[in-house]
């Protein structure tokens, strides 16, 4: 038995966000257990794969894929190794042998939403997301009913990143982008783009305008300038993986909405002082409404669609 | 006596295996015009060159009025009052002409106030040695006779006292030459010293007042040009030449097999190098085309082969007309077979096998392979059959093209494009840089071609080849036929002709 | 020529040699600089690909790719041409390679059997490939032929064009509707098995490797490369364009067909990688997937002297350094993968740009000898 | 498409192409001289990996931009050697030093910083921030014109020192001896050679200008557009720029437009992503190929000409 295996997504274990995340839970693991983990990043779109089947090959389980453009090579890896465990975050894979974990990262998004839209003077909020796919529609879209429900008249700008992986890993870009959405008057920009998030947290710090973080808490990237996150605890996630090894494995799907702790906004010192005691107060509330089934927020991944824009 | 204006002691260069100036000493009197001439590759270029300070010699001194030099660079020559005018000219196309005179001597950090002062130095210059330029023309605009007035416009500007030429005349047109040589004589007679290579002895004759003679890397000769004549110069130039006469019997020329009819040929700047040309070759017959180098022999030979299109003109081969052909491989295939004049550049690829060089142009011929494949063993087969045939030596196919002498390679073409039994031979230089042995063997064989009933045209800077090969001579000057003549022709009718002096014209 | 003649075996086994040695002895200092031995380093990156037979199988699977683009920029040396294209000429293969499958494969394999219906689609996913690699090498030859344009740059402009096209084409042709990872669905009538599947099928037990028939392919397109280029007609024209363009007018060659004839036969080998590699490896088109081959043949036909033998030789040397190269990454937290883009950088910097460095004092010492 | 943010557009092109413009100066100086640089590219990584690090290691984004350049210089060395005492393919070389550049700023970035190669957040005091000149808040913030402003007065030092060096390019270019003589000798360097001037040394002062150049344009990238260095974060700019300089025929001004234009269709890009101009569905990629398929376009004589200079690329030497 080779202990567990990981392997990173492209923009790499220290983007700040959802892989570094990830990162940091198997590092908890091992300094708790003392256990150590295998790892690789991808560097581009073919190596997926070869990674995975090479962590297989050398017999590490459960082996852990980042993302979802990992799920193919997952699913071909896993029918191939029946007797490893696979996990996959944010995708759904059909081996029995694998876990598949996704996050309600609609629910969390309507909470930051909800900050964006008490804390933005101008009615008019930013978001920068990263590649161009349903995942990070699906954040969008929570993000923006959050907005609409707590300013009807509100605005959201939003604007993709690319098509591609490299629009996880382009900080100028995403600057940019955030500077175009600052021009028509943003005042808060949420940024779901893995390491593209850097420049759009940066751009709006250099403006005076507040961001919003995303996958771990980015609060401390800017102190007092970032106003929360939407963090989703893929680190937890991992951890509990790692930890439960093979022998108390879970396959099957495990979604984690805000009921199980999977996704939350982030509050610390760094953002004390921008979230004001009414602020709080309101999304605490639309966290319990949801928790309690009250609120129902649409999952733009069940139909493509989202209800609002 | 007054002290020369240049002694070269001792002057020895190698360029690897060439050793191209030998133990040379040579000494330029102040005030004169001092010619040097030689064959091609004599060493004149190189020597002249390290007088400039472009290459250094591995041994030697130089003396400058008197003084020991070091040359190390162009500017040291320059500081020393050298100036040259090379064979090729150094100007710096889309420059202005003052900007050319003014690069190397910009004074200072800006160049207003060189460019200022080329401009009233320039007209002061032309003023005085009528050497007329518009100081603002672009060098790419210019006639090459202007190229070369800015080339020495530059030299004198840089306050040359000895002015270096590298053949100045050999692009230019009989009334720029003259011009040039008023040009000097006015330099000379302002106190100048003048060092003019050439191979052409009527210009030697006509305006120096010294000359050396090079040959094969040494100084063999020096003259006062008073006290010698041309047939002197002739001799020391080429050695101990055996006048080359082949054994041959008259020709018996059959049918028309080659008629060129009014073939004009443009450069890029749209000059007719070659004018209205029209002759006829013969079965069984050799014409010979004599010509100082550069008179639109190798334009015409590029024209009637296939290589480029005529501009206006008729080119019959075997009765159909193909001078609108630009593909050497379908004159090839039609029977015309071509050794070109530049063995190094054309005739054989030197990085290839003497193998694979001995099929250039004949790639597709039948024997050498079915469809798209090469017979490799059919080629060597073949190549070997072609050198002992030729006693090409090493007699190894396999040996790179680039490690034959020159001789041995000009032999692998002759075998290449002979072998191919053509109807007709356009031959150039045959023997340039060849052997005595070489020479007489290539003679033989290119009549041997004949006598069997082949048409051959040959072009060739070598009066004596010419005149002991060919059946018919014409003359080229300036891209026209001047005249033609029988193989009795003398020497000096044909010299006049080169000349330019045409008694039909006259 | 004149200046330091040497023989053969020191220009083609002795030169490349010490050049190649440099350039990993620089790459041993920049181990050094990171605070890392390099003698180990170099150790784990030759000998543990090596001591194992899936290391071994990875080693040729890389190599596979390489040889492709190394014949790809090597032929077109061979015309004095430098192909820096084949890193999009090999992208844009993947339309060949991935089309037939898509297209057609679903309707022969619902026509025929399997085993008939699945070697006709991977031919013509084979012949695809390469015609639109050919495709996209026959346009700068015939940029720089016909329209004087520099193929050097025409070659880098088209490699950048085909990154904006390819990744049009997969997202909004390719990919299917819902699905997130950008990329084309599986290409299961088109399917080459690699050689742990085959095993498999013949009841023997392979390591896991992207190693796949492939290779055969590459082998025979080497043959193929050599052939052409020293025993046919058309390969005879190539080298003498190459070597001296006035004698190839002479000899009634036409350079602008010739050049156009090459660019595209360089192309289309480069195409070929995508058959291997989108067909043998991913077996769905995926975005990026050439990662660099392109460049790295340019390494491989340096280093092969644009050799078909040569370049299979240094196909495998690389195959081993990517191999190796993550072997390294596994082993050393503090050696990036990347260093095996170092080594690559080095080996074009010596065994391209400065190959004539020590030729002049081996020719010293060479003269002295005899 | 929303015109309101026209100056955002307009403001971001400056961003995009002062890079671009530092790097087509440098291409510029290079190949007038008869070097051809395919490494910008690399150069540029180099420069920005360096800038950045330095800059968060000694706090000073000047300290940065000083590395830059001499690690920059240093690759400008390497490619001089190559090309003008060795008179190797000056391609081949260009290849090697962008590879060389790219894997090694990952390399020792990851060795150094652990973080993948990625460098260190920089705070303000490390990096160049945009100038703030007296008058200037009143300026960008006026009512209606202030976003027009912001175009031109908000930016950093790097920025205006990259317009500046257009003018002192084609000053020096055509009216100093340097210039005469750098020009001359990428034309026919046969011609400065026998007017008495080194060759060699003109063409290391000129790919030492390069080199500086370079370096500029990658600290510009990491400690002025953004706060840290990331792996390829040069995306292709140094062959655009290349790109640029065909494209401005070598010369100056016209590489300023060049450059201008190809920033100006990257920012439209990075807007695009996904948006609709007048109805119709434009695929951003069409804006970031258009640069290149221009350049195609443009050299295949279809749309005016480009030449480069006569010497370009061609190893000088005085043997036959
Ligand atoms: N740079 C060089 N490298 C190698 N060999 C050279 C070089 N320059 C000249 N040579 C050789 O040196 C010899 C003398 O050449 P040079 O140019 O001096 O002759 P030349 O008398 O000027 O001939 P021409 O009348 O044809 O100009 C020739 O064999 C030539 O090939
Ligand atoms: N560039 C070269 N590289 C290698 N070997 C050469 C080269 N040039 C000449 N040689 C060798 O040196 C010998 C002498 O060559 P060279 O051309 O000086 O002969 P040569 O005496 O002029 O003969 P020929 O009269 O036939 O021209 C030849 O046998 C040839 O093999
Ligand atoms: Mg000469
Ligand atoms: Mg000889």
């Amino acid at each position: 038995d080779m202990g567990p295996a990981i392997v990173f997504d492209i923009g790499g274990k220290f983007d700040k966000s959802f892989n570094e995340s990830m990162f940091n839970g198997a590092e908890k693991f091992k300094k708790e257990t003392g256990k150590s983990y295998a790892e690789f990043e991808i560097a581009n779109e073919a190596q997926r794969e070869q990674a995975i089947r090479n962590f297989a090959d050398k017999g590490y389980s459960p082996i852990i894929a980042a993302g979802f453009a990992q799920a193919e090579a997952v699913t071909k890896v896993a029918k191939d190794y029946p007797d490893l465990k696979f996990a996959i975050i944010d995708m759904v894979v059909e081996p029995k042998n694998t876990e598949s974990i996704v996050f309600k990262e609609h629910e969390g998004s309507y909470l930051v939403g909800v900050l964006a839209a008490l804390a933005s003077k101008t009615g008019k909020v930013g978001f920068v997301g990263g590649m161009d796919i349903p995942l990070i529609h699906k954040f969008a879209c929570g993000y923006v009913q959050g907005v609409k429900a707590t300013k009807k008249d509100g605005t959201v700008f939003q604007n993709m990143t690319g098509d591609t992986g490299a629009a996880w890993n382009d900080p100028v870009k995403g600057g940019e982008i955030t500077k175009g959405q600052i021009a028509k008057g943003a005042d808060v920009v949420y940024a779901a783009a893995g390491a593209t998030g850097i420049g759009v947290l940066q751009a709006a710090a250099d403006a005076g305008k507040l961001s919003i973080g995303v996958d771990a808490n980015q609060n401390y990237l800017h102190p007092g300038k970032v106003l929360t996150s939407m963090v989703k605890h893929v680190d937890v996630a991992v951890y509990n993986i790692m930890k439960n090894g093979n022998d108390k494995f879970e396959p099957g799907i495990h979604a984690l909405g805000l009921a199980e702790g999977g996704v939350d906004y982030a509050m610390d010192d760094n953002n004390k002082s921008l979230v004001t005691d009414d602020m709080k107060k309101a999304v605490e509330a639309a966290k319990a409404d949801i928790i309690a089934g009250k609120t129902k927020i649409h999952d733009y991944m069940e139909d493509n669609k989202c209800p609002v824009e | 006596m007054t002290t020369p204006a240049i002694e070269l002691i001792g002057i020895d260069k190698r360029f690897g295996a060439v050793h191209a100036n030998i133990d040379v000493n040579l000494t330029i009197a102040q005030g004169s015009i001092h010619g040097i001439i030689g064959e091609n590759g004599a060493g004149k270029s190189t020597l002249m060159s390290i007088l400039f300070g472009f290459y250094h010699a591995d041994k030697g001194e130089i003396k400058v009025k008197g003084q020991p030099v070091r040359i190390k660079s162009s500017t040291d020559a320059i500081s020393h009052g050298i100036g040259m005018v090379h064979q090729h000219f150094m100007l710096v196309e889309p420059f202005t002409v003052l900007e050319n005179v003014i690069l190397g001597a910009e004074g200072g950090a800006l160049i207003g106030p060189a460019l200022a002062k080329a401009r009233a130095s320039l007209k002061h210059l032309s003023d005085e040695y009528e050497l007329d330029v518009d100081p603002d023309a672009l060098i790419a605009d210019l006639p090459v006779g202007l190229q070369q007035r800015v080339e020495i416009l530059k030299a004198l500007y840089k306050g040359a006292e000895v002015l270096i030429l590298d053949e100045p005349t050999g692009v230019l047109t009989p009334a720029e030459a003259d011009h040039l040589f008023r040009i000097l004589k006015t330099l000379r007679d302002e106190g100048k010293t003048v060092i003019l290579i050439t191979h052409k002895l009527r210009e030697i004759m006509a305006i120096t007042d010294q000359v050396s003679v090079m040959r094969r890397g040494e100084v063999v000769a020096n003259f006062a040009t008073k006290d010698t004549n041309v047939e002197q110069l002739a001799e020391a130039m080429v050695g101990r030449r055996v006048l080359l006469r082949v054994d041959k019997t008259p020709a018996k020329p059959g049918d028309v097999l080659l008629d060129v009819r009014n073939v004009t040929w443009r450069d890029k700047n749209k000059v007719a190098r070659v004018d209205n040309v029209s002759f006829t070759v013969r079965k069984g017959e050799i014409v010979g085309i004599a010509g100082v180098s550069g008179n639109g022999q190798s334009e015409l030979l590029d024209v009637i082969t296939g290589i480029t299109k005529a501009a206006s003109g008729e080119v019959f081969f075997k009765g159909e007309d193909v001078a609108a052909i630009d593909d050497a491989g379908e004159l090839r295939r039609r029977g015309m077979a071509h050794v070109p004049e530049d063995r190094h550049h054309r005739g054989l690829i030197t990085s290839f096998s003497a193998a694979e060089s001995a099929i250039l142009g004949y790639q597709y011929a039948p024997d050498l392979g079915k469809g798209f494949r090469l017979d490799r063993d059919a080629v060597i087969k073949r190549v070997r059959r072609e050198m002992e045939e030729f006693d090409v030596r090493p007699p190894d196919p396999f040996l790179k093209s680039a490690k034959f002498s020159g001789g041995n390679q000009q032999k692998i073409i002759l075998a290449r494009e002979i072998g191919s039994n053509p109807d007709l031979l356009v031959i150039g230089q045959p023997t340039r840089g060849v052997d005595i042995g070489a020479i007489e063997f290539i003679h033989r064989r290119i009549i041997a071609l004949r006598d069997a009933g082949k048409a051959i045209l040959l072009v060739s800077v070598e009066l004596d080849e010419i005149r002991s090969l060919s059946d018919r001579i014409l003359v080229m000057f300036a891209g026209r036929v001047m005249g033609e003549r029988g193989p009795d022709a003398t020497e000096g009718d044909l010299g006049l002709l080169m000349a330019g002096v045409s008694k039909e014209a006259a | 020529m004149q200046r330091g003649e040497l023989p053969t075996w020191v220009d083609v086994g002795l030169i490349p040699l010490i050049n190649l040695t440099i350039a990993f002895i620089v790459a041993g200092l920049v181990v050094l600089i990171i605070g890392e031995n390099p003698f180990q380093a170099i150790w784990i990156l030759l000998s543990t690909p090596l001591s194992s037979l899936s290391g071994w199988f990875n080693i040729i699977y890389y190599a596979t790719n390489f040889i492709f683009t190394g014949l790809c920029v090597a032929v077109a040396f061979h015309a004095g041409l430098f192909n820096i294209g084949g890193e999009g000429q090999a992208y844009i293969g993947g339309l060949g390679a991935a089309t037939p499958g898509l297209l057609i494969g679903g309707v022969l394999a619902s026509a025929l059997p399997f085993w008939v219906s699945q070697p006709i689609t991977l031919l013509l996913c084979l012949i695809a490939s390469f015609a639109i690699g050919a495709l996209w090498g026959w346009f700068p030859g015939y940029l720089q032929a016909k329209r004087g344009s520099h193929i050097v740059i025409t070659t880098i402009m088209l490699n950048y064009i085909t990154s904006s096209v390819m990744v049009y084409m997969i997202n909004m042709v390719f990919r299917p509707v819902g699905k997130m990872a950008v990329e084309s669905r599986a290409i299961d009538d088109a399917y080459i098995m690699n050689a742990r599947e085959i095993g498999r099928v013949i009841g023997l037990k392979l390591p896991a490797s992207p190693l796949n028939p492939g290779l055969f392919v590459a082998l025979a397109a080497a043959w193929g490369v050599w052939y052409l280029l020293w025993r046919t007609k058309l390969g005879y024209e190539i080298r003498a364009v190459g070597a001296n363009m006035d004698a190839s007018i002479y000899a009634g060659i036409n350079p602008s067909r010739i050049i156009m004839i090459t660019m595209a036969i360089s192309g289309g080998l480069a195409g070929l990688m995508a058959f291997h590699e989108v067909l043998g490896a991913q077996h769905r088109l995926v975005l990026e997937y050439v990662q660099g081959a392109g460049f790295v043949g340019i390494a491989v036909a340096l280093m092969g002297r644009s050799h078909p033998l040569g370049i299979v030789l240094a196909a495998l040397l690389f195959g081993l350094l990517y191999q190796g190269g993550t072997e390294l990454s596994f082993a050393n937290q503090n050696i990036n993968r990347d260093m095996v883009v170092v080594i690559q950088g080095l080996v074009i910097l010596f065994m391209g740009a400065l190959e004539q460095t020590f030729r002049p004092y081996l020719a010293a010492v060479f003269a002295k000898v005899e | 498409m929303d015109f309101s943010i026209l100056p955002e557009i307009l403001s971001s092109t400056i961003r995009m192409s002062v890079p671009l413009i530092l790097a087509c100066l440098a291409g510029l100086w290079s190949e007038r001289s008869g070097v051809v640089d395919i490494g910008l590219e690399g150069k540029m990584l180099a420069g920005a990996f360096v800038a950045a690090s330095a800059a968060a290691t000694f706090h000073s984004p000047w300290i940065g931009l000083a590395l830059a350049i001499a690690v920059s210089i240093a690759f400008s060395l390497i490619h001089g050697y190559a090309a003008i005492n060795q008179r190797g393919n000056q391609v081949v070389s260009g290849v090697a030093i962008n590879m060389l550049a790219a894997g090694l700023a990952v390399v020792i970035g990851h060795s150094w910083f652990k973080q993948g190669g990625r460098t260190p957040q920089l705070d303000d005091a490390s990096r160049f921030l945009a100038i703030d000149f007296p008058g200037k808040d009143a300026l960008v913030n006026m009512e209606g014109l202030g976003p027009y402003m912001r175009i031109l007065f908000d930016h950093s030092i790097l920025t205006y020192a990259a317009l500046a060096l257009v003018p002192l390019s084609a000053w020096t270019l055509a009216k100093t001896r340097f210039g005469l003589r750098l020009r001359a000798v990428g034309e026919n360097p046969q011609a400065v050679d026998t007017a008495g001037i080194s060759v060699a040394k003109l063409r290391y002062q000129a790919v030492i200008i390069a080199g500086v150049l370079c370096g500029i344009a990658g600290a510009y990238l990491s400690t002025a557009l953004q706060t840290s260095f990331v792996r390829d974060m040069s995306g292709g700019r140094g062959f655009l720029a290349l790109t640029a300089l065909i494209f401005a025929n070598w010369r100056a001004w016209p590489a300023l437009w060049a450059c201008l234009l190809f920033g100006f269709l990257q920012a439209v890009a990075n807007f695009m992503q996904g948006a609709h101009f007048m109805g119709i569905d434009i695929p951003v990629q069409v804006f970031n190929s258009l640069p290149y398929v221009m350049t195609i376009v443009l050299l295949a004589g279809f749309i005016g000409k480009s030449v480069p200079p006569k010497a370009d690329g061609v190893p000088y030497t005085k043997d036959r």
